[in-house]
This record gives C-alpha cells, structure tokens and sequence, in this order.
C-alpha cells in the first residue's frame, strides 16, 4: 500500500436511475461535511425516470477545493451496465467497491477491489421487496464509511437530518449501514491508501442547493408573484417556493401575501409575471434554456413597456433539448441578446448557493429600480447539486421598490408626470400601478411607440430618443449590478475572468497553474451584464485575457468583444462544454497551451 | 343666452364623458366601434368607478380598442395572443379592481388559443371578450380560425378549415359564463356586459363583430347582413342591479322569465322567447350550439351561467390587503428567520 | 423663380390612410420610371386601417440616387391633420400643393403654393360617393403630372399596369387625371423650378418589391412548403406564394408540385416548416421581429438536428410591436444567437429587390446543403416599397439538393451509413427522409443528445465531437454564402461596410463624401454571415471601418466584434433608426463627424 | 437437439420483431410501455410496413415511447408540446405514408393545446395519441391540466382548476375520430388503433395510461385502480380489415351489433353492451362525455367517428407522386417562364 492519503480524493459512486441512491449518497456528502471536510457531491444523473445508469461523485479536499476531478480514487458500483467503464475508471492505485453479484470480469491489478454482498445484506435486512434495491444502497454507504473512517455518528445526523428526525426510518437505515460496516470489517483488508480524518474546515459552513437558495433569497426579497412552468433543472426552484413560502410569508391569520402559479408553458409563465409585474408586484419566473427561448417575444414588451420582472434561466446544456440532466453555460448569448429589435438584457451570473439566495432579492430590487427584466443565469450544476456554502445573509437594504408614484405622490405633484419621462437624468421613468385611484394616475401600457406620456406615436424622433432614453436607463443599470470579485496578483500580466459554478475549478486552476509555473493571474469573477466599471478596468490593465466558460462558443468572450471592442483582441477563450462542470485540470491546461503559443 | 344642459350623472357622480377613450382610429362602421361605445354604457349605467378597472388586450384592431373606452382606467395592450396571461398576473395585484379583456378572433382562436382555453379553466375573475370578425382585420384580411369553410377572401382563397366556435371552446373548458351576442344588436350587447361584469370568474363573450374592410359580404357569416338574417336570441336579456331588484318584480307575466341570481346580488332576468332556454345546464349549452352548427344559426345571448364556483384570485387565500399595497414587513420575513431557515439547511 | 431643377427632387404625398391614394402614388411613380428617370417610392404608413395620416415619397434622380432624402422640394398634402407639419416640410424654393377645401393659414413666402379642387373634381368625376374620395386622389395625379412636366401616355401605361388592362378602371382614372391636368394648365402659373424630362436611365430594369421577388425566387428555387402567419411587413411575401405558384407551379393536370399553409401562429409556422424540411421538402416560413422570437426554440431544433429550413424576417422597427409599418435592421443579434445553447445561425442579408429574388432559391439551396435553418433578413423598406431592380435572373445552378441518400445509394453503401457522421471532413453528414423504403434508411430525429447513428446518448464525449462537428459545418457555410460585393477604393484607408435596403444610402453617401472632401473609403456589401474569407480581408486592409445599420446598437458591429476580436477596435458605428430608410446625408454626416474626432 | 420454432410472420411477410422497437427506458409498470406494444400488435396484425409509417412526438416519458416500437419507422422526437406542427409539415412529404403521433397529457393539454387543436380542426390525417396520466412524468409529478380537481401531488399541493378532457377537446375541434381508452384494457386499446390506424382523418384516442411512479395512488382518476374500477365501455369493438369482412358476417345475432364502415373497406364492429351507443352522432359524443364527467365514470370506446370528411393533405389536391421524390424539373418553373415574370413586374 502506497502511502497514506486523508482527505483528498474522489469517490464515485454508480447507480441504477430510480433505485434511491440519491438518499445514500447526500448521507455520505453530509457526513463527511459534518467531520469538517471540505466536500462537494455531483449528481450525473441521466434524463430518465428509472433503470438508467446515474453517478454521483464526491470531492473530499482538505484544502476546500471542490470542483469536479476527472480522476477517481475511489469507485464503488451496484450497476452491471456501467461496470466495465467503472472499473476501467479507477485511477491507479485506487479502491473499487462492486456489488458481488454482478459476475463481470475484473482485469486489473494495479488497484484495490472490495467485492461488497449488496444483494444479501438487503435480502438479509428484513424489508419488503420493493424496498430492497432502496437498502441496498445503505449497504455501500456502510462499508465506504468503515474502508474509508467516516465518523458512523456524523453518518447518523446526515440520516437524521434528510428523515426529519422520523426515528424509524433513521433507525432502519442505521442498521443497514451499521451491519454492513461490521460486514467490511470482518471481511474486507483495507489495501488502499485513501481515507478520510475528522478536521474542522467547514464550520461556519451550512450545505444547500442553489435552486433553494434562489426560492428563499427571493421570498426574503419580498416576492409577490410567480409563475412557472416545469422543466429540469429548473423546477426545484419553483418548488422551493411552495415549501417555504407558506413558512415564512403567511400572515398570522393564515393568509397569503403571495401567490405561485404553475403555468400552461413558459410564454404563459413570463407572460403572467410581466402582467403582475406591471400590475406593481415583485414578480418572477424560473425556466431553463427552451423556456427561455419560448420567452423571447414577452421579454422585448417587457424591456420596451418597462415592466419590471425576474428570469431564472437554471441553464443546462443545449441546443434544443440537449441533454436536459447536464450542466452548462450556454444561454449567455441568447439571454443577452433575447428578443428582436434593439435592446441588451440585464443578466446577473450568481457563482455560489449563497449568491444564488442573494441575487434571488437583489434580482427583485433591481427589476424593480430599473423597470427591466432581469434574467438571472444559474445552471445545473449549481442549482440541483448540494454545495457547501456560507449562510444566507439577511439582506442588508431595505426593498428597493423603484419609482412608484402613489396617490398621495402624484396630489403632490398636482398630477403633473409623465409616464416614459426621464425626470431624474437616468433613464429611469416613474410609474404608477393599477389601484392608483388619483385621477391621473392611469395610463396605458404597450408594446407599440409611445411618447413620454405613454400616448401611441409612430413620430420618428420620439421613437428615436425613447430609444435613447432606454440605452441611457442600461448604463444606469451599468452602476447598479453587483460588481465583480477580483483576486487581484502582484504584477500579473495575465488576467482571467469567469463566472457562475465555475468559479471553485479556476480557483483551483489559480493554484495549478502556480504550481506549473505559469503565469501570474488576477481573477475576475464576473457577476453580472452590463459590464460594471470595474470589470472595465480589470480587462484594460492586463495584457491577455483568458474568459474560462462552460459552454462552446465563449459565449462571455463574444459579449465583451462586442461591448468592449477596443478590448477584444486581448481576450482568450478556454471554453469546452461537455455537460459535466469543468475541472481545474482543464482549465490549468487550456491556459497554458495557449501561454505556450 | 341658454344657459348649458346640466351634464347627466350616474349614482357614481360621473357623467358619460368620464367613461370615454380616445376618439377611435378604426374603420367607421367597424363592428368593434359598437361594443366599445356599449362598454361606456354599461359601466356608466353599472355605476362603476372607471379607476377600479383594468383594461387587457392583445394584437389586433379589436385589440386596440380599449383604447377608445375608459380612459381613467389603467390598461395594457400587449401581445397577439397573450392576453391571457398578462391579465392572469395582473389580476393578482389589487384582487378589489374588476377587469375588462378585448380580444380578436385571430387573437384568441389563432395565436392565443391555448392561453385562452387555461386562463377559462382557472375560472379568472375577467370579462373576456372576443370580438369576432372571422377575418385578420389590422393585417389585412386573411382568414382567422373562426372563418367559415367556404369563405372566398381577396388574395387568400377558400378556407377549407373547421371554423373555431369561441363559446363551445368555452365550455369545453369549464367555462363559468358563456354568451354570444352580435355587434348589431346593440342592446342585447349591453345587457350580457353588465351581466358579465357582475358575474363571479371568467365571463367569455363572443360578439360578432363584422369587419366592413375586409369581411362584410352579405354571405359571410359575419357580416352585418347575415347577422341581421340569422340572429336567433334565446331570449330577451336584462340585468338587473342588487339594488333596483324589487322595483322590477311583476313586470313580466308568470313563466315568461328566468332569472338568474348573481353572486353580487344582483339579477338577470331572461324574458322567454320561442323556447325556454334554461342557462345553467351546461348539456344545454353544448346541445345548442351543435344545433346552431347544423342549422347555421346565429344564436345569441347567455348560453350558460354557473354563479358558485371559486374564482382563480379566490383559490389563494390572499390577505384583504391589495398585494401591491403591501411594504417591506409583510414582504420581507423577520430577521430572526433567517437562523432558522439556516439552520434548516444541513 | 430660380434656376431650372430637371429630374433631381423629392416629392412627398400626405394623404389619409385607407382613402387609396396607393393607385395614385404608385402610377406617379411608375410613370416616371417609364419616362426613363430613375426614382424610388417610399410608403410612410401607420399601423391602421383607415383614417390616420400617410406620407408616400417619391424620389426623382438623374443621377440614380434612390435613398430616401430628407428634404421635400414638393409637397402634396390632401390632409387637414397633417397639413401643418407638411407645410412646413417644404424646403424653401420649393412647391407646396394643397386641397383647397382645406383652410387652414399658410405663413409662407419662400415658396410655391398651388390650391386644388380636389373635392370639387372628384364630386364633378360622377361616381359614387363612395368612390369620390379615391377619385380624388387622381386629381393630384393630373395636377402634378401638369407641373412637373409627367408625360400623361407613361400615366395611362402605368394606370394600365395597375389595372391589369381593365379599360373602364383605366378610362375612368385616366378622364379624371386630364380632366385636372388641363385645370392646371389653365389655373396654375409654374412658380416652381422643379420639373421632370425624359431620359433613357431605366431601361433594363423593372419595378417591383423584395417581398413578391423573395417569394419569386423561392417558386424558382423550387419550394416545396411553406407555412406562415399573417404580420407587417412579411405577409405580402406568403401572399405572393399564394399568386404565383398557381401559374408557375402546376402541372399540366393542375395538380399541385407545393403546399402553402396559414398556420395558427409563428410556433406552429416554423415548426411545419420544419417537419416539411426533415420530410424531405424544400421548405420555409416568412415572417417578421415578434415571429422571429417566437420561432426561437424551434430553431435551435433545426440546428442540432440538422434539419434544412428557410426562416424569412422581414424585418420593421422594434422591440416589441414597436412600429409595425416602419422600418429597421434590428433582429440581426437576435437571429444570429436565436435559439439556447451554443450557436451560431446562418443569415443571408439581401440589399436589393434582385437579390430577395436570388435569395430567394439561393437560401433553399444552402439550407439543403447545410441541413441548416438559414436566416434571410430582408426589411419593410425592402420588401414593400417598389424598387427599380434589374429583372429577376433565371437561376444559374440546378436544385442544390445536398447529401440525400435514396434506396439506391444506399444499396450502393451496403446500407452503412451514420446520419451524423462526417464523412466528407466538411461536418456535413448524410440523410434519408421518410418514404425510403430501404430497410437501413430509418432514423429517429430528435432535439436530445444522440450519436453519430442519431441514437440518444448523454455521453459526454459523444456530445462534445457532435458539437464540434456542428462548429466545423458552419465554417463549410462560410465558403458557401454569398460573398461581400465590394467597391475598391485606390488608396482608401477608410472602408465602410453596410448590408440590405440601406445600400443607396451608403452608394450616395460616397459621392457626397467626396464632395465634402472625407476620407477616401472603399465599400463592402456584406451579404451573409458566417463572414466570408473576402470580408476578413476588407477588413483587415483598413485603418477604420464604418460599419452603417439602420438600428440603435450597431448590431452588425456587435457581430463581427465577437467574429473578428483582433480587429474590433477598427470598428466604428454609424447607426440609427427611427423607422424611416436611412438617408445618404444622414451617413455622410455620421461619418465626417467621426472623422473628426 | 431441437429445431428452432419457425419465426410468425404476418401477411406483409414479417415478424413481431420486425414491430419492436429499443428496449424502453420507462418504468416498469408504466401505461406508456403497454400502449407500445399495442401498437406493435395492431401494426402486425395490419399487415402494415413499418416503412410505410412515420412516428411522431414531443417531449416527455410517453414521448420517448416512440423510440420503443416499429424501428424500421422513420421517426421525430421533437419538441414539447410541439408535435402538432412538425407532424403537420411532414405529413407533405410524403402522402402515402400514415402517421402515429405519441404526446403526454402535459405535452398536448398544456403547452400543446393550441397546436392540438388546430391540427385537429384542419383533419390532418394521423393517429394521434395522448398517454394520459394526469402528471408530468419525466419532470417528476407536477400536475398536468388532465389532473383532476382535488388530486395531491407530493410538493405540489392540490390541484384547483378543471382538467382538461381531451377527447371534449377533440370533439370541440370537430375532429373526425375520437376515442377513449385505458392503458389497463389492452384488448381495446389495440382494436381501437386498428379503427385509428384505418381512419381517413384526424384519429384522437385519449388512453389514460397510469404513471406508476408518480400518480397511481388508489383514487387517482388516472391510476391503475381508479380505472378498473371504474371503467364503463361503450361497446365491445372489434376491427374487421377489407378482406376479412365477409368471413365474419352472422357471427353476432341481429341487432347486437353496430358497424362502421370505414373509408378504406374495413369495418369496426362495436358490439353492444349495456346500451346502444352511436358513434356517429357528435351530439351524442358531447353528452356521454357531459355525464361521464358530472357521474365519475372513465367512459371508454369509440365516442365518435366521421368517415366522409376531406383530410388536410387531400385539401391541396397534390401530385401522385411522393413531393419529396420530385426533382428539378418539376420543381423549376422552365426557363422561358422567367422572362414572364418579368414582364409582369412593371
Ligand atoms: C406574434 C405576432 N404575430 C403576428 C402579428 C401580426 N398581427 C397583428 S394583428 C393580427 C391579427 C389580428 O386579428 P384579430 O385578432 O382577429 O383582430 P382584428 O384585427 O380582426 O380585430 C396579426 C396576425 C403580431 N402582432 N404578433
Ligand atoms: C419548452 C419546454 N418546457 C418544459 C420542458 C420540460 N418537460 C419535459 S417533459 C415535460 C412534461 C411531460 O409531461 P407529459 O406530456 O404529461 O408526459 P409524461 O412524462 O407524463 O408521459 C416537461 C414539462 C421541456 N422539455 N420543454
Ligand atoms: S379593418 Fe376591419 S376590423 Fe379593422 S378597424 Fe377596419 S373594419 Fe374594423
Ligand atoms: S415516471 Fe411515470 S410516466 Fe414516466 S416512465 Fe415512470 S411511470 Fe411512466
Ligand atoms: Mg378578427
Ligand atoms: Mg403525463
């Protein structure tokens, strides 16, 4: 046995789709989360419902690294479809873990195999058949804790916690586990090097998806309207408002200060939150990729009419249907430029599940502030994956509600006002909302040309300056969007700019290319269109620009080439879009192939 | 020098003029004209505050005209076909206002047919008018989905297609209210729209509404000339108000009426004509208009009514509160919250 | 009155919309094209039926300049509401012809003003009410015709063409059109100095539209299907569908080699389109801004499943409804990133009445070819206003069918084929369509993730080659399309590129700048994306490069500053809209000031 | 050692695995599975050529389905709630070809809806499928609008709003063949795909077909046990093809038996069971489906059928041969044309 690795290796694990691994698989995240180890959990799961082959694989890094690996230390398998490739997928030196039944030939030699009795420790536990596949996966999760020294108590809380405390199935599971780990040490040599040790990385860390994150950051932000339309990686989100908005937003009296709607279709979905929107309600909608497509007209009339609405686009990989399971970050182009005739999108690009719950209220803010539509561009990877994370932050403002005129505003204002007016100088007009009794509080909405006063014109220059105006109101926004975070480095001549769920692999990367001696490298981490003055800055002070982007056209790069042009020959494209989440490998090597030409 | 009239007020204290829009830039003659100027009286008479409601329309000439009525009401005018589900959200925002939605055949039946079939079947509190023309009036002319096979149009041929009827797509999906009435028989138009904007859910009118552009041949279904030819009220319609209700007892002779109650208290008597038409059978209803289909009428007037069920707005248990009246403490959970929603997580 | 001007002004027509000034607009125009001059006709109409004001612009040039100008010398107003601003639209020294039952004050001296009798005339023509205000309209004809010097015989030729022969309709015009050129003979003294005199510019060419040229070259290019949904400005290309493929496209038993489908909406237009394109069919869909967004999805289906397809946008000011009957080139980003995930669309920008014609069987052929949605974006100026245009050329290459295999091929393969395989290396596969009765030939299409056999996989891999392959099948699109026209400028250091209806504009801009004393500047008529070899080139060769678009963001620039990163700090914007064709002054005064700086 | 058995062939000359398709990926116990190899079934026991068929469907668990039957068919998984379009255009290719649409219920009575509809309207001649189930299956058991009022979902609540009753929606539609069956009663199921598959038109069957993961807890109106429970068939039915017909006379006594001729020579027998039911009445279809929705009953058969109607395709009046096999020559006008052309721009 070579020498002694703790708390730095991967562990995949290979599954049949429907058989309740899922459950065994968060209870081994959660319980390594719980002995202070850096963990991340990935579920690659396929586009079925039962009986397809699905992975999970878990990162454990004692030094909070926790971007996918392509390499995997440690692989246990209950599936015969995917055994060959699980075996062959096991680094040297590594640990395969097989359920026994599966008679399949096992050619290596350079790696330690467990053969683990799945089949008849779930005969053995005592249930109905039906539940059997379902216990045999807590047979893994108790020999992968005895081979590899994960605490069995943390393994009890992590049971505890996904039963809500149910002590009969947190104790029938337990069991299960608990034998089968007392099976491995009675039957299994340890003759692997990987193991895990309690450490103390991850307090003041909570574990979340950011899909829940997102629910819960716009409930906070005072969310008043939603409306939805299923689709993966999406509907959790959605979902998410079902369970906690009833928690946490119901008055005493048991009534709602909300509404959640499940739509017809996604045009339906947008249509109603553009309806409620205007009607002056913090409203949102949450999709993926074909939502987003099917949303492209109603996002223009919200753009031109003013209506303040929120877009999730949970991204997963397309074109088309793709494949609906795998993550990527190829909606950037489509959001940016989403409908026809002039205009640019306000997108903001969470990186982590806290950002995800906090842009879920600054989302609604600066709708509101700004009249627009913004699309908030999560995905896959980050949405539905568990993630360690700090916790959710109060926010720290008040509601930005944005220029609403009441009635007694516009007593005050004598009833003087103008709809599409630019009163302050920054695009942003005022606005009334429907219930507004004061006699010139109504107006009429379109998507047709108006005048300032929202009257119907075909005059060539109100449309002309309107347009202006709209542009003027953009560069507003351009001072308002969360800024970047930026790791600058002492004389870097070599930037990089990412954004969403990819930050955890360039920020390994960082340390990578260190290692390799490559170049040194500040790091934006871009959080949202239009590009912030400081995003600006960042790309004007270095000399090459890598943009690391999970999808394949550099999809940031040929934004910021058109926004930045004096810019964009510095800029470098270390894209690829395979539907797995990048890893820090990739990104190390796509930057220096390209520093070495 | 004659002093003015005095100006005519409604119990509101409002007159006529403060029911109006902006002068129409429709065709004159055009059908949707009259059902505009209808709206305007209907809720002069209703008595009806024009700021508490809201007007909803989609793409189409039909589409502009809440344009031309009510001009103190707020009102949006979004997309061809979409109607449904801005109104559906904005319904949302202050669940005390009433609402008006304008719609076309080509914008309902065409483009927005989905969104119209789901916005029914969730019972929105809306008075959804179609005004129907069988024809795409502010695109010139071709045909829509409610166009009669058979129909010759300029430039587009004959239309093989089964013509979409608005009231039986209706009440296939459950609809609360359904009537048709005809742009030409302006009376009978105002009285469904008072009923309808009493009514509790979705009130869908489908009112012929000739086309004089583009579809007024005096054989195309509808066109004024046929209206006028094949009208066949089911009875003789009048609504009225909670209040006056005991004023107008014994009007009308034993047997010769149906009245209808409204959820609001208010009433709609149906004077009987050939046959009694029993509304609030839904059998009926669908018997009716596959009946009207074989023998090419034009039946008109309220062809199903169904007063107790719960509206869309209704099924959420909303604070009393118009949700857009609500400030950040009923919008934003209490600070303490967020330690437990933390501690929620694992 | 000063100098004589002959063949070189603008006349502007106000009328009321829906009073059919149309006839009387166009066979002024037509007249004087007989007549040898070169002109163009601009309708400025709103989105209404009848009653709202119209303007039609009719623009004489001797020199062949066709762009809308700005200035009026003539002016015709039959139109109370407008009748002030028209008046004040007249350039000094020029000529203002009014309806004289309009009463309204005229404060000016610095020009002509000549009353007619239009109501009395038309009262005086004898026909039905109904018909009076449309005979009116041949009252200006004839008073105009008398002023300007229009040869009544090129009238009747044109009222003739209008009428379709018809002697009564053309009697009955024409009697009134002389009837009120011989008033003015008698009652109105030439203050003016703007007239009309035969030339020989014109022949060689014909009048007509982009949209009926469109749907001409599409009959030509042998269209099988086309669904479509009624909207401004598009529906006239379907429209003409519906005329001509009658005459050109049945057989000798009037049986029918197409189908022409009014669909329910842009959804369902695309998506027929697109089931016909997969079926084998040449197919296509016309349509214009809100439609484009609608078929988003859908085109990202034709994209990754590879499915031949022609998607026309006509295009008019947006976003949103915006203006309907205005103009603008303002869908480009969108059509270009239509669609989630990676992309990028083939789009063909035809810039003159001609080449909607070649585009027309041109853009069949390349979708073919491809197995691609191909992209034409034509616009309102372009496809509904009348245009001298060289006649339609028959075209000068057979059906470009691309890779289909039939039975007998694939008898000839033994039947071993993969329908997305790349076998030629140009990421062009092979396919069959329904009705091959050969048992290999079935495949299963599909939006999802599928293998070179078009069997489903999520195999990451798998994905990434088919993505690529998809990536090296636009590059062969890139040779495909129809190269720049470039006008070569001996040493120019300055290029400007322009694309569609604004060509004129550009055309007469260079003259004008040569007059003012600019920068030399040499020309390029992009006329597709991918952006061709001889593109790059034109660009890499200048210092600057304007890039002229008729829309607020510069959206061609946005493009080619993502495509051309190094050479992106070249590019300079000279855009604007505001519904109206761009004007040549307009560019030339962009440019200087640009110049300038 | 024994002879292998010799393979079964049907008259077309081919074998029940010539019908098959991949193995399915759905759950075990899943309606979709059972209606899939209905259709294996009827397809071989009509002879038909797999080639000779086109498949067609959205997205969603019952829209996979196509991928497991007839593998020798040219098929196209598009997009959802799309269906209607991209089989509507195929349907030109090739016009000897027959077309059997699969869709979910979320897939044509959600997003769908407006598509089905108009694709119903215009007669477009294929098999339409909807596997009902009340839920969206493959994003895991969120209500679709077939869901029942009162139905609890895990994390979804209750379902509030009317369902949708596609085969109402069929008849609304004017569609020429409506049926209903369940997934649970495969003997109908295949009869009545034979009927379909021999319809000359627009052939709906509405087959609630149970999700077994996600919705078939004991009163679920789409669940395995709710539907034997309550199943009420109209008729027993059988499917007689052309040229079997005359063997088959006689074997039912007098007056027990209804036929339908259908526009190809076959003959459906509907055997009557309780009451006689006539298909051929829409009026009848409305008010079956009118009671079976008011008494709770899963109502299955053949609701209606129209045989003389023109189909979509037939509308156009299209040359013999297939349109995707013409070429240039027919396809180009000839040379001489264009200067025609030009002559008539002015
Ligand atoms: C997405 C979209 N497609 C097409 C159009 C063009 N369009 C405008 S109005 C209209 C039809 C209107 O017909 P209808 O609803 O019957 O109203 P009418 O004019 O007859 O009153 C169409 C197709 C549009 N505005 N948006
Ligand atoms: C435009 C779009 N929206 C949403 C989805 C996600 N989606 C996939 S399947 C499905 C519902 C399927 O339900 P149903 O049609 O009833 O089929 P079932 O799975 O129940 O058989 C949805 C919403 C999608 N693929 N595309
Ligand atoms: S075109 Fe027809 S529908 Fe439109 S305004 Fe005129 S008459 Fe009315
Ligand atoms: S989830 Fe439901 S619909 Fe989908 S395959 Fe499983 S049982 Fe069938
Ligand atoms: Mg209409
Ligand atoms: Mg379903």
């Amino acid at each position: 046995m070579s020498e002694k690795v703790i708390n730095d290796f991967s562990v995949t694990i290979a599954t049949v789709n429907g058989s309740g691994s899922q459950t065994a698989n968060v209870t081994l995240l959660r319980a390594l989360f719980k002995m202070g180890i850096p963990v991340s959990g990935k579920n690659l799961f396929p586009s079925n419902i039962q009986g397809l082959p699905t992975w999970y694989t878990i990162r454990v890094s004692k030094d909070g690294f926790v971007a996918r690996r392509d390499e995997q230390e440690v692989v246990v398998t209950l599936n015969p479809v995917s055994f060959a490739r699980d075996l062959a997928s096991v680094r040297p030196g590594g640990a395969f873990f097989y359920a026994d039944d599966i008679r399949l030939p096992i050619a290596r030699s350079d790696i330690s195999v467990y053969p683990m009795p799945v089949k008849q420790m779930a005969r053995a536990a005592n249930v109905s058949p039906a539940l059997r596949d379902y216990i045999a996966n807590m047979v893994y999760v108790g020999i992968l804790a005895q081979m590899l020294g994960i605490d069995l108590e943390t393994i009890k809380q992590a049971l505890s916690f996904h039963f809500k405390g149910k002590a009969q199935a947190i104790d029938s599971n337990f069991t299960t586990i608990k034998t089968a780990a007392d099976w491995a040490t009675q039957n299994l040599k340890k003759s692997d090097p990987y193991s895990v040790a309690q450490m103390d990385s991850t307090s003041g860390f909570v574990m979340a998806d950011g899909n829940t994150a997102a629910a819960l950051g716009a409930i906070y932000g005072g969310l008043q309207f939603a409306a939805w339309y299923p689709i993966t990686p999406a509907s959790t989100l959605a979902e998410s408002l079902n369970v906690f908005l009833p928690q946490l937003r119901k008055t005493t009296d048991g009534k709602q200060t909300y509404a959640v709607l499940q739509a017809e279709d996604e045009l339906a979905a947008v249509g109603m939150a553009i309806g409620a929107g205007w009607g002056g309600l913090r409203s949102m909608t949450s999709t993926s990729g074909p939502g987003i497509s099917l949303m492209a007209e109603y996002a223009g009339l919200a753009y031109y009419a003013e209506v303040p609405v929120v877009i999730w686009d949970v991204q997963r990989i397309g074109p088309s249907t793709g494949l609906p399971t795998r993550t990527a970050q190829g909606d950037l182009t489509e959001a940016y430029f989403l409908s026809h005739g002039d205009k640019q999108n306000i997108i903001l690009l969470p990186g982590s599940v806290q950002e995800c719950f906090e842009f879920g209220w600054k989302a609604l803010d600066l709708a509101e502030h700004l009249q627009a539509p913004v699309f908030v561009l999560s995905d896959l990877d980050l949405g539905m994956n568990q993630w360690m994370t700090k916790p959710f932050e109060y926010p720290d403002t008040p509601l930005e509600r944005g220029k609403v005129l009441w009635e007694a505003d516009l007593e005050k204002l004598n009833g003087v006002w103008g709809r599409y007016k630019d009163s302050d100088g920054d695009g942003i007009p005022f606005r009334t909302v429907p219930g507004n009794k004061h006699p010139s509080a109504a107006w009429f909405g379109r998507g047709t040309g108006h005048d300032e006063n929202a009257r119907y014109t075909e005059d060539a220059n109100t449309w002309e300056n309107n347009m202006a105006r709209l542009k003027k109101k953009y560069d507003t926004a351009r001072t308002l969007v969360p800024k970047p975070v930026i790791k600058a480095a002492k004389g870097a001549t070599v930037g990089i700019i990412a954004y969403g769920s990819t930050e955890p692999a360039v920020e390994e990367a960082l340390a990578l290319l260190k290692q390799a001696g490559g170049p040194k490298t500040a790091f934006l981490r871009l959080r949202a269109l239009p590009c912030t003055a400081e995003a600006q800055d960042f790309i004007k002070k270095y000399e090459r620009i890598y943009i690391v982007e999970a999808n394949r056209d550099g999809q940031l790069r040929q934004i910021l080439s058109a926004v930045l042009p004096d810019q964009a020959h510095k800029f470098r494209s270390a894209c690829h879009s395979d539907g797995l989440p990048l890893t820090a490998k990739w990104v190390k090597e796509a930057i220096l192939a390209q520093e070495e030409k | 020098m004659t002093t003015p009239a005095p100006v005519q007020t409604n119990k509101a204290g409002l007159s006529k003029n403060d029911y109006r829009g902006l002068p129409s830039t429709l065709c004159q003659g055009c059908g949707h004209n009259s059902i505009a100027n209808q709206i305007i009286t209907a809720c002069y008479d209703l008595n009806i505050v024009p700021e508490e409601i809201m007007k909803f329309s989609g793409i189409g000439c039909s589409s502009k005209s809440p344009a031309y009525f009510l001009n103190r009401s707020f009102g949006f005018n979004g997309l061809h076909g979409r109607m449904s589900s801005l109104a559906t959200g904005a319904l949302f925002a202050d669940t005390t206002l009433r609402a008006i939605g304008i719609s076309g055949d080509g914008d309902t039946a065409s483009i927005g047919m989905g969104g119209f079939k789901h916005m029914v079947r969730r019972n929105a509190p809306i008075v959804y008018i179609v005004e129907n023309n069988g024809v795409y009036g502010l695109t010139k002319g071709q045909f829509s989905a409610t166009a009669e096979v058979g129909l010759n149009l300029k430039h587009q041929g004959t239309n093989q297609y089964m013509p979409v009827d608005i009231c039986m797509e209706a009440l296939a999906s459950n609809a609360t209210f359904v009537a048709r009435s005809f742009a030409g028989d302006a009376k009978q138009v105002k009285e469904l729209l008072k009923a309808a904007l009493s009514h509790h859910g979705v009130a869908v009118l489908d009112i012929i509404s000739p086309c004089v552009t583009f579809n007024n041949q005096e054989d195309a279904t509808h066109s004024y000339t046929w209206g006028k030819d094949h009208e066949a009220p089911l009875h003789e319609i009048s609504f009225i108000p909670a209040l006056d209700e005991i004023e107008l007892q014994g009007e009308f002779a034993e047997g010769t009426v149906r009245e209808v109650s409204m959820h609001d208290g208010s009433t709609v008597l149906l004077k009987k004509l050939e046959k009694d038409y029993d509304p609030t059978s839904r059998a009926n209803a669908f018997q009716m208009l596959e009946s009207t289909q074989l023998n090419n009428w034009l039946v008109t007037g309220l062809l199903y009514i169904n007063e107790s069920k719960p509206t869309l707005t209704e099924t959420f248990n909303l604070v009393d509160t118009p949700l857009n009246r609500l400030a950040d403490p009923d919008l934003r959970p209490a600070r303490e919250t967020i330690e437990k929603i933390n501690a929620m997580m694992f």
